[in-house]
């Protein structure tokens, strides 16, 4: 085990200032659901743990005039699945925050979090990439944006640089005719990381008999969650069919490169892929139907 | 690294500790304040044994740092009865048999008793998930979903 | 609840809470963890990352350098094993060899648990890696990596010649197998595997021990056997037994992994050397890799049967994985494996085999429910072959009284016949089971109920309230069922009797709670320490009366003279003698020996099977059991319902997955899989009660058959939803998707 | 195998004449060991010096608990 400091900042700036003092020894701390147990085994070494959670960026959730919604990165996913207007309007990010661990680890977990543990298995990944959720990022030398499919380059790996820290999710208003979905697979029904997890968002035609293009995302099939833009294609200007979506889910297949470990099989994760997509894909089309 | 003072208010009592940054609230209220009623089943989160309400919320104290509760609000399975008088939950686990070993039960009665503040009429499938974040080896569930469902017959005053 | 027949009891039978309800419901209970002494330290084990490696140097200097560290022991501290507990010292600390991955090395104490985690990992050990032997069968075969050069395999004819990992072969014949076989018109044959796992229980192992510099050594600990955890440190450190006292504390959860002891011999050195009290608690990765779980199998068998439908012969070769030293599994497989049924051919192979993982120890009827696995699916099998009801293929082959038994000697009075007609006879069975991909499954099973030795001293208070001392560690309600038959043999209400379970100096010896023993044999011990009391107090009454002590008896919780003339209550006798010459107490010993007829389980499951993804959803279970007398039913119930449920995790996702390198890649409650409350459903119990000719209120242990049927009964379940027969556990997606694939 | 003798002590000295190796396996001086389990018939015995009736089958089992 080993011993790491504490701080809590209160603003942004400060946060910032801490994080570029520290470099990569010093972690930020939002719901600590990961982090506290990786630097307490000695998997990520931690001199410094940044609590967030007083920042009041970080903590917010905000319905924009246009439409948008912004999530600071640390809310906590039973803050975001109690939001009556995210249920609304947003019920494909309610999947995935009512699916992260038991009711102890929702009322700590934030979408943040899960996003910079960078796990393949993460289970708002693909439902942020899938809607077009954009990291809202600042550091030493001030913000910048990053699309979530752009953000995570490795296992436990993302695009932050030394001082950066992730602020918030911003989240674009969903098109008329539009609906998403979130699924995964687990062996148990509870308290497991997921053997494959896809998020489905498609936009359809004024009757909704047409496709009128589709963001795909999968997770746990690869080093990083996937933004699989074939999947999407195969399913714009084509009518709602089995055979369209059997079209969507083989891209998605295809784009999967799974590995063997005690959580699934290789053949089980490709397999689960093809289920998983054309489920998310079933529901979304449901959802956009209203 | 030097110990710092955490101020909080601890099952109604106004209450102060020195813990190391690295610390988890488990270890500080079982070392620290000998509140021994929170158990250590797996440390990482995994098995619900640690349950304490921190500020009206549910959470694991293993993923919890004893710093991050400073100035916060925390009921521990210590706090659940009021004096003598047992809380429904505890005399329905009593009733139901509820328990066995009793290694969980002071994680269940903490979990259960967060689902009767906020969802007092949930069904058998609600009450399920509300608990499976926790761990029971020797039961099978089957009568602490029985005390759960005893317990919420009971006027909400008294709970 | 069925009963066959049962005299009226009082309290038997009653729901009473539990004397220890409110300090568990409350967070008072002190459990291992819970232990604090002024000035206590941390003790942490450092453990062998490699499977199999010769230990060639291990340098503690660094450690021992480390400001808060106060003491550092090796296997040199420990000694060679005791000749009464082989291997005991060598699996506790490592000596020359590391045999598993998490195998203790060395063990330090500190100021603080971080102090002595940084100061394990500062402890140096240099090792030769050797190539693991991890599978069962192949660790048989000639050529496979030798984890004790020493051993050659005990067989009947003597012991073998060449080194092998195969501790003992043991051939058991009933009969003639081939003759019983050319009689068959039918047979089925399979084999079957099942992986290793884990008892699971919530409280991982914690010990503390101070040494006084008198010698006096006090442990305090979770265990299932105080007075064998006594026993066991005295062997292990040569350390007189009348100068160790074991207090034993409430226990989070047993199953047969907390009765060898890991950290009290090693608490107890460090706290020799530090001349402080020592607390060693696991961490759950310890408990996965460093304790003992239950045997991985390998299991090839073969059912003959007439057309009619009985059963003429049964042949097995089964494997049993001991883990890093020798056990007896495969030896109790087969006992186990045909207990139900009467057939008079068999032969039976069982291979004890040492593999490169943890020393495995018994766990809820060890090796039965493996070998259920197998030979309810062979029932099942034949069933379908023959175009026959299965429970009624069981009820044309079950044991009865004078089948030869499980030993080879008769049944007593088993209860699987009356089992298997309750299951018949139950609403489940005869409820349609309608839709595609749903299957029902049913499966029986047997343990053992052992008796061995029990000891309990009573106390009679001035207000006519008894005190019962005992020494059984309550795992799961045995204070209750034990003041129960206290109650219904003095005649007096539940609440009057107060029990209490103390510590090795303070009653006479009691074997470990396991063995589905305490409210059996314990039981006995204090029926007759009842029966001793009210002797003792019938001689005090008798010159109040005028009569002689003859004269006077006990009935139905009254004392009267011969002539009914005189007359009193149990408390209102005890209020009249209590003060009358010395403290009045009685005390009752037992050896209620071994061979108790032991229990039947049987189950009823319907399954649903998603054939996209292959996973397995329990819709319903019925868990049937014989408790001979329910002495305390909700607490029988429970010990059902645990046992199904422990056997559903089994049974679909519980493993020890190990990679190539002997690593277990999943230790921890995230990855091994136990069932969670949305992962079965409400678990339906029938309870059976044939009584126990040999208890005095006709008990069963009822703690261990439970776990046995669950396993080829969802196995049964999943080959009529799919049409797939399952030979491995465990039955998880990846499996079901594998083995269906196209079907 | 068959073995002569009136009581347990009897026949196990018997059945160590016959299997040498058998030699304090069973019992030793102080009786039947802790590790080993008799029947005569149906019935453990607890004695070595339980009587051992004409004919009846006596076993030796190991001894066990369980979880």
């Amino acid at each position: 085990m080993q011993a790491f400091d504490y701080v809590a900042p209160s603003s942004v700036q400060e946060a910032v200032a801490v994080l570029a003092k520290h470099g990569p020894a010093a972690r930020v701390l939002a719901g600590g659901t990961d982090i506290i147990i990786q630097a307490r085994e000695g998997r990520r070494d931690v001199a410094v743990m940044v609590d967030v959670k007083g920042i009041a960026e970080l903590t917010q959730i905000t319905h924009n005039g246009d439409g948008s919604l912004r999530i600071g990165a640390a809310t906590p996913c039973a803050r975001i699945y109690s939001d009556p207007v995210i249920k609304q309007r947003f019920p494909a990010i309610v999947d995935s925050a009512s699916l992260i661990g038991g009711i102890q680890i929702q009322s700590r977990a934030s979408l943040g979090g899960n996003l910079c543990n960078s796990g393949p298995a993460g289970d708002s990944i693909p439902t942020m990439i899938a809607l077009g959720a954009v990291c809202e990022i600042t550091g030493p030398g001030g913000s910048r944006t990053v699309k979530v499919e752009d953000f995570c380059t490795a296992p436990g790996r993302n695009v932050l640089q030394n001082g950066e820290m992730l602020v918030s999710l911003l989240f674009p208003a969903p098109s008329g005719n539009s609906g998403a979905a979130f699924e995964r697979f687990i062996p148990r029904n509870e308290m497991d990381i997921a053997v494959a997890n896809a998020a489905s968002n498609v936009t359809l035609s004024a009757d909704g008999q047409t496709f009128q293009s589709a963001r795909i995302a999968i997770g746990a099939v690869a080093p990083t969650p996937l933004y699989v833009e074939a999947a999407g294609a195969a399913l714009a200007g084509q009518p709602v069919n089995d055979a369209t979506i059997a079209r969507a889910c083989e891209a998605a297949q295809a784009a999967a490169s799974p590995i063997n470990d005690m959580r699934g099989t290789i053949e089980q994760r490709k397999h689960l892929v093809g289920v998983l997509v054309r489920r998310t894909i079933n529901k979304a089309v449901q959802r956009a139907r209203g | 690294m030097a110990k710092r003072i955490v101020s909080a208010t601890i099952n109604g009592e106004p209450m102060e500790f020195a813990a190391e940054p690295y610390e988890t609230l488990l270890e500080a209220l079982r070392n620290d304040l000998g509140l021994t009623g929170s158990k250590e089943g797996c440390g990482n989160g995994n098995c619900g044994a640690c349950n304490v309400m921190l500020n009206g919320a549910l959470v694991n104290s293993c993923c919890v740092l004893a710093l991050e509760a400073n100035g916060a609000n925390i009921t521990t399975i210590e706090g659940v009865a009021q004096g003598d008088h047992l809380h429904p939950l505890q005399q329905a686990f009593l009733e139901e048999a509820a328990l066995q070993c009793g290694i969980c039960t002071p994680g269940f009665i903490v979990a259960a008793k967060a689902l009767l503040d906020n969802e007092p009429d949930a069904d058998e499938a609600r009450i399920r998930h509300w608990l499976a974040g926790n761990l029971c080896r020797c039961t099978g569930y089957d009568k602490i979903i029985r005390a759960v469902q005893l317990a919420q017959k009971q006027p909400a005053g008294s709970r | 609840m069925v009963t066959t027949s049962k005299p009226a009891y009082k309290v038997i039978g009653t729901r009473p809470i539990r004397p220890d309800g409110i300090d568990k419901v409350t967070g008072r209970a002190v459990y291992g963890a819970d232990v604090r002494q002024p000035g206590m330290l941390y003790g942490r084990i450092k453990r062998s990352p490699h499977a199999h490696a010769i230990i060639k140097s291990i340098n503690t200097a660094k450690a021992e350098a480390l400001p808060g560290v106060r003491a550092v022991v090796t296997s040199k501290d420990l000694g060679p094993d005791p000749a009464a507990l082989p291997d005991a010292s060598k699996n506790i600390l490592a000596g020359d060899k590391a045999l598993y991955r998490g195998h203790a090395i060395a063990a330090v104490a500190a100021t603080s648990d971080l102090i002595a985690r940084q100061a394990a990992d500062l402890i140096e050990v240099e090792y030769e890696v050797l190539e693991p032997a991890l599978d069962v069968r192949e660790a048989m075969l000639p050529g496979a990596p030798i984890l004790h050069p020493n051993m050659r395999t005990r067989t009947p004819a003597g012991p073998g010649q060449e080194p092998s990992n195969i501790v003992a072969h043991a051939a058991v014949v009933f009969g003639d197998v081939e003759k019983g076989f050319a009689e068959c018109d039918v047979i089925v044959e399979g084999e079957f595997k099942t992986k290793m796992v884990h008892q699971g229980y919530i409280e991982p192992q914690s010990a503390t021990a101070m040494w006084n510099p008198d010698g006096q050594l006090t442990i305090w600990t979770c265990t299932q056997g105080s007075f064998p955890a006594r026993q066991s440190v005295s062997q292990i450190l040569g350390h007189p037994v009348s100068k160790i006292k074991v207090i034993p504390t409430e226990i989070g959860g047993g199953f047969g992994g907390k009765i060898s002891v890991y950290l009290e011999p090693v608490a107890a050195l460090l706290s020799k050397k530090s001349g402080k009290p020592v607390k060693m608690t696991m961490d759950r990765v310890d408990v996965f890799e460093g304790t003992g779980p239950t045997p991985g199998t390998s299991i090839k068998a073969k059912l003959g049967a007439t057309k009619d439908g009985k059963f003429r012969a049964f042949q097995a070769d089964m494997a049993y994985e001991n883990g890093a030293f020798a056990g007896s599994a495969a030896n109790y497989a087969t006992m186990c494996i045909t207990a139900a049924y009467d057939i008079e051919h068999v032969k039976m192979d069982a291979y004890d085999v040492v593999v490169n993982k943890p020393r495995t120890q018994d766990y809820r009827a060890p090796s039965s429910p493996a070998a259920a696995f197998a030979m309810e699916q062979l029932v099942d099998e034949m069933a379908e072959k023959l175009g026959m009801d299965v429970e009624e293929l069981r009820l044309a082959n079950t044991c009865r009284p004078g089948t030869r038994g499980p030993m080879g000697m008769p049944h007593q009075a088993p209860g699987h016949e009356e089992c298997v007609k309750q299951a018949l006879a139950s609403e489940h069975y005869r409820s349609p089971l309608e839709g595609p991909n749903k299957g029902r499954g049913t499966a029986s099973g047997f343990w053992f109920n052992v008796g061995l030795r029990s000891s309990v001293s009573v106390t009679v208070m001035p207000d006519g309230t008894v005190s019962l001392i005992e020494g059984s560690t309550d795992i799961g309600g045995t204070r209750a069922s034990l003041a129960m038959q206290l109650a219904e043999t003095l005649g007096i209400a539940y609440e009057d009797v107060k029990p209490s379970v103390v510590d090795t100096d303070s009653v006479g010896y009691n074997d470990v709670t396991a063995g589905s023993r305490v409210t059996f044999g314990t039981g006995m011990a204090v029926h007759e320490a009842g029966k001793n009391l009210i002797k003792e107090m019938a001689t005090r009454l008798a010159p109040t009366w005028q009569v002689q002590p003859d004269e006077v008896e006990f009935e139905g919780g009254t004392f009267k003279t011969k002539d009914g003339a005189k007359s009193m209550s149990f408390k209102e006798a005890a209020q009249a003698t209590v003060g009358r010459g010395p403290g009045l107490t009685a005390s009752g010993s037992v050896n209620a020996g071994f061979l108790q007829g032991g229990g039947f389980a049987h189950a009823i499951v319907d399954v649903e099977v998603d054939p996209e993804t292959g996973k397995v959803t329990i819709l319903r279970y019925t868990a049937i059991q014989d408790a001979g007398t329910a002495v305390h039913p909700s607490y029988v119930e429970g010990q059902m319902q645990g046992g199904a449920v422990q056997g559903i995790g089994w049974a679909l996702n519980e493993e020890y997955y190990y990679d190539e390198t002997g690593r277990m890649a999943n230790a921890s409650y995230l990855d091994y899989r136990i069932p969670t409350t949305l992962d079965v459903p409400m678990i339906d119990t029938i309870i059976v009660e044939v009584p126990n000719p040999l208890h005095p209120f006709g008990v069963r242990g009822v703690g261990e058959p439970g776990i046995v049927p669950p396993l080829a009964a969802i196995a049964n379940a999943v080959a009529h939803a799919t049409g797939v027969r399952q030979h491995q556990l465990p039955m998880n997606p990846a499996r079901i998707l594998e083995t269906t694939k196209g079907k | 195998m068959d073995a002569a003798g009136s009581t347990l002590r009897e026949v196990i000295a018997d059945v160590v004449r016959q299997q040498p190796a058998l030699e304090n396996r069973i019992a030793d001086a102080a009786g039947i060991l802790p590790e080993i389990m008799i029947a005569i018939g149906e019935n453990e015995a607890k004695e070595i010096d339980a009587p051992v009736p004409e004919g009846a089958h006596v076993w030796v089992l190991p001894a066990l608990a369980g979880g």
